[in-house]
């Protein structure tokens, strides 16, 4: 490699800037392993009812996507970029598609049954 | 104005009253591999009550004015196009001979006219009107090439239509649910049952409170609410009285819905509006709407006479062929009046082809060679025939 | 502290780098638009597999087929695969040495074929005790997304072994550069996909 | 299929029954000959297509022109109007398919004269063509050439993978019309509904020739949306905001997004149908859990979104007329900007209208239903704002302008219906009638159509350097347009009277004389494209009296008129600064058009790049490998899929330098035309 390494790239100090880059990728995996961690154990060893399960299924997978996203793909508010918006448009039409898709599918399900004669 | 006749006086003279006679569908050539439909004259009909006269019940309708316009118009063109087709068979909700189709006519010239005038018709005049005006050649009219933005106009040009859509939007919300396929008619007398199964290509009705089923007319009760419940044993189809309704679609292991009813005596085109193969052009029937005497009747008579639907007919029926191939296969003449009537109809048969439908017992065994995983009556459709391999 | 630096994960090309940074902004943020696209892939299938599972007709179902220990191993494979990627993609932007960077891809590597051993140990299983995709309409819904996910993470694998192939044969340069940034995007993506694929499919099915 | 199998049928399921003569030869019923001479004219006709341009390309020696010019050329220009070529000639094929079923079914009383299977294949080809392989490429095309010229890039943001889409669209195509020549197509119609399409009812090739077509197009689609969403995005001019792109720009970037969205469920629909037919899953089989209710949601899940890419091109297309030949602004710009917006995302939010009698609840369909008739509202302000662009103008009548007020006029009709159809009540009675079929092309004809052909009167003279003749494009515009009238308004009163759409025959009188007017109505179109096939070659002939070297030749607005005709391969000498909307305009008044520049800079271009046309050959291949379970020639082409991307991934050298005194000379030169040339004055210009 020829280019010099711990030259200051926009006047922010590189090591400074490694640094923190390292320590959130660590604290990403971190909260992630946990946020894994307490549904696989609530699901194994059970314990609780199914519905609240399910709630904290949905709830954890929802709060690690949003981690993966700030400190693995380092989305955030912070800067400028196309990338959010577009993210949080894809995330509507997302929303719009599936839930759409359920809900339609849910009432054709439940009209479609064969009514008890 | 005065000359536009409400349908009701003149419904032999309209273009949507339907076809003269002696048209039977099997007049209608190659079916598959060459199959040709079985020649059969179709002879005055049976039962032979005719309506002659239609009305337009509405629910209350707030453009009266406009819509009787509109109407005017209409029929006026229609009159036009067609001055005579001397018909017994209702081919449209036009000239509606149900509730369902009655509400259907009044909302639709309702919202045809509303459409009409306040978006057609202002875009129609303004539109050459402004070509001509402002053509290249007249240097007289005023010219403003810088002009791009007029906040009144603007605002006129988003609130107009939103002002026409909701409005529409309740009108919509209103007739979408009394409309409603599932919902019952409502009624003094209590729904006659009919089952419906979709075969390639014909449907078979089945009357389980009666024991007696048909195919290619369907028999009914003037003023009675009919109750459909409909499946599919092959493809996915869907069933369309004009005259009397709403269509809906009748699909494999699932059972759907419809609700209609005939004001009073008289035949209505019906047909499968959803393209299902060689013979879909031919999977049409009459509903013949009946006093109920003479459904009553028709369903002694039935009950003594007719084919009885066991399993082997029931293999026959879920052969992929036309009426006319079916009563042929059954080694029967079709009635003078196109149909083939059954006895011994329970309604275990619909509730098995759906199940049958759903297991796949039928096309397991035949495509994947799996076990069957269920006894029902083997009754679903393979395939349609290996077809006339033929390219556009 | 200022977070500019951290664009993407290792963007290296400040606008300093002109022509390069023109063609790594087009780059990264049409390959962000394939993967939204891509997401409504896999969010079109998550609804198919949503709208069957009930639809086993008669046959296996997810009781009789999961195993939540295979999965968890599965997931913290994939998670530990997303931190090595970061760990590379540091290496890229702060210029480590070049074999350091190699070194965590491997890592990645063989983190990403070991989750797909596990996955295709997992399908073989289900095979043998009957749950094949045409039994019913539950277990096609089930091949359709999760062995998706697995072809993406096997296609990702290939990828990264050819981004080494392009550093061997002309070093690090803008185009490899840019091609392990990219790769970095597809891996953390999948990982995400993967957590609704362990939450949705498998969680759900065994609560 | 085991291996014995496969070793056994090289040729998969091909064979003799494969040719479109065959079933005449074996079995000459009268049926069987009237198809098997239609089949195999159609079919000769491909054949010989395929044999008399490779003969005339090898007789004038253009093998090599045409592979380092045209096939392996980056440059969006050349990529763009090859689409448009693609789509002209897809457009004959369909548009002779509509006629022959216009004629089919006004001779449809007790029977007529094609069979039924062929009738079903015309109509399923017919759709499938019009929309994937006629408008797609067209508006694709039309795209390509002008967006990058009007937000003033030098090429796409990923030339060679626009030239894998054009490929893969070209092989979809080439699926498409192999069809006619070996085996059969689908008669499941363009959506493909199944059960009809699983292998239990449809045992044939038919729906395997569809699902694969489509899924190359819809991959195309999606690359290509990918494209130009991140060209808008990252390749404008210095000084171009978003607020001062051009329209069609604005559109084209409406419709990349909806491209991008809508095209994965039609990806995830037919790959499901593939895995049932191919491996018999069961997502929508009858039995074992499978629900055909699923694909229906899928594929409008698509279907919906795909109807509004191909329309808001063409308003983008409108708005550049309309405002260049009233000699106006555009009014309105910023609530067209909206509109187009809100149209696209609404379009995510209605597609359950196309199966309102499916079964699902009456809220679910009135909500439905309701969102579909929110789309009229800024369809309808986009409709105004074009009115009141015209309103205290000069307006030209030039061929664009007539196709313009044409499809004003019509396609609120069109709107209308499609309104009238949005009304679950209504749609029950409508649903699956010719009613729909009238109000399908009533939209796709004078609003799509009309928009790219005006899109091609209006840009060819920027493509090619002359006008086209405008007497012969006056009686083509014409005739299209009484020729839409005709062929479909009849349609409208058929379906009130209860005739369902795709119906060979049919057993009422009454509705025989409506088909023969809309069978004059399908003629006069024929007219009218014959007419458009005149007016190019009479165009060419005249070609240097038309000359528009200059680039300039309707006294347009936007960047792309700012440069020659046609434009140099770099389309800019110097990257313009942008400083206002309609920049070419203003810099016109302000005298500021037309410079010389004091230095010239080397420019860098993507080199040439066989990708594309190897792309296509290896996706044909594949496709054709599938749906014929030819198994060695599908694992060829997917390895060698693998490969070449694989070999790309190290490719290097993919830039090469257009010097600056090539660009300064060819800059001159046409200053210099410019100069001594004078401006046409437009009085001068109507009378030619
Ligand atoms: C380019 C194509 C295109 C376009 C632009 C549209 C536009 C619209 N379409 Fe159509 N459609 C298109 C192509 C198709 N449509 C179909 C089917 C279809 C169906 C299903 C019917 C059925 O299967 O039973 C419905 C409900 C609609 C509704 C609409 C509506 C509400 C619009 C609106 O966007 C129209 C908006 C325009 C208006 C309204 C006019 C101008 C507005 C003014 C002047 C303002 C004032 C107006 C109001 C306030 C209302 N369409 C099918 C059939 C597919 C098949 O089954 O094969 C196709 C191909
Ligand atoms: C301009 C002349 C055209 C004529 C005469 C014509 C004619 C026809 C006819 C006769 C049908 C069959 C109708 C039926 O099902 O009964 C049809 C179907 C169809 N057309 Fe056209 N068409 C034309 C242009 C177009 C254009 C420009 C498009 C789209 C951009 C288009 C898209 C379709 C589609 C999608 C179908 C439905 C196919 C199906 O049922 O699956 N057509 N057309
Ligand atoms: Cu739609």
């Amino acid at each position: 490699m020829s280019e010099q390494r711990n030259v200051a790239v926009d006047g922010i100090d590189p090591m400074q800037e490694e640094r923190w880059e390292f320590r959130s990728y660590v604290w990403g995996a971190g909260i992630a392993l946990l946020l894994t961690v307490v549904p696989f154990a609530l699901v194994h060893w059970g314990g609780l009812p199914r519905l609240p399960i399910l709630i904290v299924i949905g709830v954890f997978a929802l709060v690690q996507i949003l981690v993966h996203f700030r400190c693995f793909l380092h989305i955030s508010f912070a800067h400028k970029r196309e990338d959010l918006p577009l993210i949080l448009f894809s995330a509507l039409l997302l929303t719009i598609m599936v839930a759409g898709t359920v809900w339609i599918m849910a009432s054709l399900a439940l009209r479609m049954a064969m009514p008890a004669s | 104005m005065a000359s536009c006749t409400e349908p009701a006086k003149a419904p032999a003279s309209f273009w949507w009253c339907g076809s003269k006679q002696g048209y039977s569908d099997s007049n209608i050539v190659n079916i598959g591999n060459g199959h040709r439909g079985l020649a059969h004259q179709l002879k005055p009909g049976y039962p032979s009550e005719r309506s002659t006269d239609a009305h337009l019940r509405g629910t209350a309708a707030p453009f009266v004015k406009v819509n009787a316009v509109v109407r005017c118009v209409l029929l006026c063109a229609a009159a036009l196009i067609l001055s005579s087709c001397a018909s017994d068979t209702h081919l449209s909700f036009l000239n509606p001979q149900g509730p369902v189709a009655s509400i259907q006519r009044t909302h639709f010239l309702e919202m045809v006219a509303l459409l009409a005038i306040f978006v057609a018709l202002p875009i129609f005049v303004l539109l050459p009107w402004f070509a001509w005006r402002y053509r290249y050649g007249a240097k007289s009219s005023r010219y403003t090439p810088k002009w791009a933005f007029s906040r009144t106009l603007e605002v006129a040009a988003w609130s107009g239509p939103a002002v026409i859509v909701a409005l529409l939007a309740v009108l919509v919300w209103r007739s979408t649910h009394a409309l409603d396929p599932y919902k019952p008619l409502a009624s003094e007398m209590p729904a006659l049952r009919v089952q419906v199964i979709g075969y390639d290509w014909k449907w078979l009705f089945i009357y389980p409170d009666q024991g007696v089923a048909s195919i290619g007319v369907l028999p009914l009760p003037a003023g009675q609410p009919v109750a459909m419940q409909l499946t599919s044993a092959t493809v996915m189809q869907s069933l369309q009285i004009p005259a009397l309704g709403s269509q809906i679609y009748a699909m494999g292991g699932m059972v759907t819905q419809l609700h209609l009813q005939a004001d009073k005596p008289g035949r209505f085109m019906g047909e499968n509006t959803m393209y299902n193969g060689d013979g879909f052009h031919q999977q049409r029937f009459t509903a013949v709407a009946m006093t109920p005497d003479a459904f009553n009747d028709w369903v002694k008579q039935i009950q003594a006479h007719g084919v009885p639907l066991d399993a082997s007919t029931l293999k026959l029926i879920s052969e992929p062929t036309t009426r006319a191939q079916l009563a042929a296969a059954l080694g029967q003449s079709q009635a003078s009046d196109g149909g083939i009537y059954f006895n011994h109809a329970t309604s275990d048969v619909f509730s098995s082809v759906v199940r049958a439908t759903m297991d796949g017992t039928v096309a397991d065994l035949q495509t994947m060679g799996h076990a069957a995983t269920s006894t029902a009556v083997h009754v679903v459709g393979n395939a349609t025939p290996p077809s006339a391999e033929q390219k556009p | 502290m200022s977070r500019k630096a951290a664009k993407y994960p290792g963007l290296n090309l400040s606008s300093a780098h002109g022509k390069d940074h023109e063609a790594a902004e087009s780059l990264m943020f049409g390959f962000w638009v394939f993967l939204m696209s891509d997401a409504i892939l896999f969010g079109m299938v998550f609804a198919t597999y949503v709208t069957s599972v009930h639809a086993t007709a008669g046959g296996p179902g997810p009781f009789q087929l999961y195993d939540i220990k295979s999965i968890f191993v599965e997931t913290f494979l994939l998670l530990a695969s997303s931190f090595t990627f970061g760990m590379a993609s540091l290496a890229l932007k702060y210029k480590h040495s070049t074999p350091r960077l190699i070194g965590w891809l491997a890592a990645t590597l063989i983190l990403g074929v070991a989750f797909l051993c596990f996955e295709l140990h997992d399908f073989s299983t289900m095979f043998a005790k009957g749950g094949v995709p045409s039994r019913s309409g539950f277990l096609s819904a089930f091949f359709d997304l999760v062995p998706l996910h697995g072809l993406h993470v096997a296609g990702g694998c290939i990828w990264l072994i050819c981004l080494v192939g392009q550093i061997a044969r002309y070093g690090l340069d803008t185009k490899a550069k840019l091609g392990i940034m990219r790769l970095a995007l597809f891996w953390h993506f999948l990982d995400i996909v993967w957590i609704a694929i362990f939450s949705v499919v498998y969680l759900a099915g065994l609560t | 299929m085991n291996l014995p199998y496969v070793l056994a049928h090289p040729l998969g399921l091909l064979s003799l029954e494969s040719l479109p003569f065959w079933q005449m030869l074996q079995d000459p019923s009268e049926s069987n000959v009237i198809n098997g001479i239609i089949a195999a004219g159609a079919a000769s006709m491909v054949v010989i297509g395929a044999i008399v341009t490779f003969a005339l390309i090898t007789r004038y020696r253009k093998w090599g022109v045409l592979w380092s010019d045209w096939l392996t050329s980056p440059d969006h220009k050349k990529i763009g109007i090859m689409y448009v070529v693609l789509a002209f000639v897809m457009l004959a094929r369909a548009l002779i398919e509509a006629l022959l079923m216009r004629t089919q079914q006004a001779f449809g009383l007790g029977g007529g004269f094609l069979s039924p299977d062929h009738f079903a294949q015309l109509f399923s080809t017919h759709g499938t063509i019009m929309i994937f392989f006629m408008a797609m490429p067209f508006l694709t095309g039309m795209i390509n050439y002008v967006m990058p010229l009007q937000i003033g890039a030098r090429d796409v943001a990923f030339p060679v993978l626009n030239s894998i889409s054009l490929g893969l669209t070209v092989a979809g195509a080439a699926l498409v019309m192999i069809s006619l020549c070996i085996g059969t197509f689908s008669t499941g119609g363009w959506f493909g509904y199944p059960p009809y399409t699983e292998a239990t009812f449809s045992p044939g090739v038919g729906p395997d020739y569809w699902i694969w077509s489509l899924t190359l197009a819809s991959l195309g689609s999606t690359f290509t949306g990918i494209n130009f969403a991140v060209t808008i995005y990252k390749h404008r001019a210095p000084g171009m905001t978003f607020m001062r792109m051009p329209l069609f720009t604005w559109t084209a970037l409406c419709t990349s997004i909806l491209m991008i969205f809508a095209m994965p469920p039609l990806t995830v629909a037919t790959a499901q149908l593939a895995l049932d037919r191919y491996l018999g899953f069961h997502y929508f089989t009858n039995a074992l859990g499978g629900n055909m209710m699923h694909f229906a949601n899928l594929f409008w899940l698509f279907g919906h979104p795909e109807v509004y890419i191909l329309i808001l091109p063409a308003f983008g297309i409108y708005s550049e007329v309309v405002s260049t030949f009233s000699g106006k602004v555009l009014f309105g710009y910023r609530t067209l900007v909206m509109a187009t917006m809100a149209i696209a995302i609404l379009s995510f939010t209605v597609w359950l209208h196309h199966f309102f009698t499916m079964g699902q609840s009456a809220h679910i369909n009135a909500v439905f239903g309701i969102a579909s008739m929110l789309i009229g509202i800024p369809t309808g302000v986009k409709i105004y704002d074009w009115m009141l662009t015209m309103f205290r103008g000069r307006i030209r009548f030039t061929v664009p302008m007539i196709y313009s007020i044409g499809f004003m006029l019509l396609f609120v009709l069109g709107g209308i219906s499609g309104i009238l159809l949005a009304d679950p009540g209504i749609d029950y009675q409508v649903h699956n009638s010719v009613f729909l079929v009238a109000h399908f092309h009533n939209v796709a004809v004078p609003g799509v159509l009309f928009g790219m052909i005006a899109a091609y009167h209006f840009w060819f003279p920027k493509a090619f350097g002359f006008r086209l003749n405008e007497r012969w494009g006056k009686i083509s515009a014409l005739c299209w347009i009484a020729g839409f009238m005709l062929a479909f308004f009849p349609l409208y009163a058929l379906g009130l009277m209860g005739m369902p759409r795709r119906t060979v025959a049919y057993s009422e009188p009454a509705y025989v004389p409506l088909e023969m007017v809309a069978l004059l109505g399908a003629a006069l179109i024929i007219l009218a494209l014959t007419a458009l096939i005149v007016q190019l070659w009479v165009s060419i002939r005249q070609r240097n009296a038309n000359r528009v070297f200059a680039g300039d030749p309707w006294d347009g607005r936007s960047l792309e008129w700012s440069i020659s005709a046609p434009p140099p391969e770099y389309n800019f000498a110097m990257i313009p600064q942008v400083t206002a909307r309609d920049a070419f305009a203003v810099a016109k008044e302000g005298r500021s058009a037309y410079q010389r520049l004091d230095t010239y800079e080397d420019i860098e271009m993507p080199k040439n790049s066989a990708m594309g046309p190897v792309i296509a050959a290896i996706g044909f291949s594949l496709a054709f490998g599938l749906v014929w379970h030819i198994w060695w020639m599908v694992i060829l082409s997917f390895l060698a899929a693998v490969a070449t991307m694989i070999v790309r991934g190290f490719a290097r050298d993919t830039t090469r330098i257009v010097s600056a005194q090539q660009v300064r000379k060819e800059h001159h030169c046409w200053i210099d035309a410019i100069t001594s040339v004078t401006a046409i004055s437009r009085a001068d210009e109507r009378a030619g």
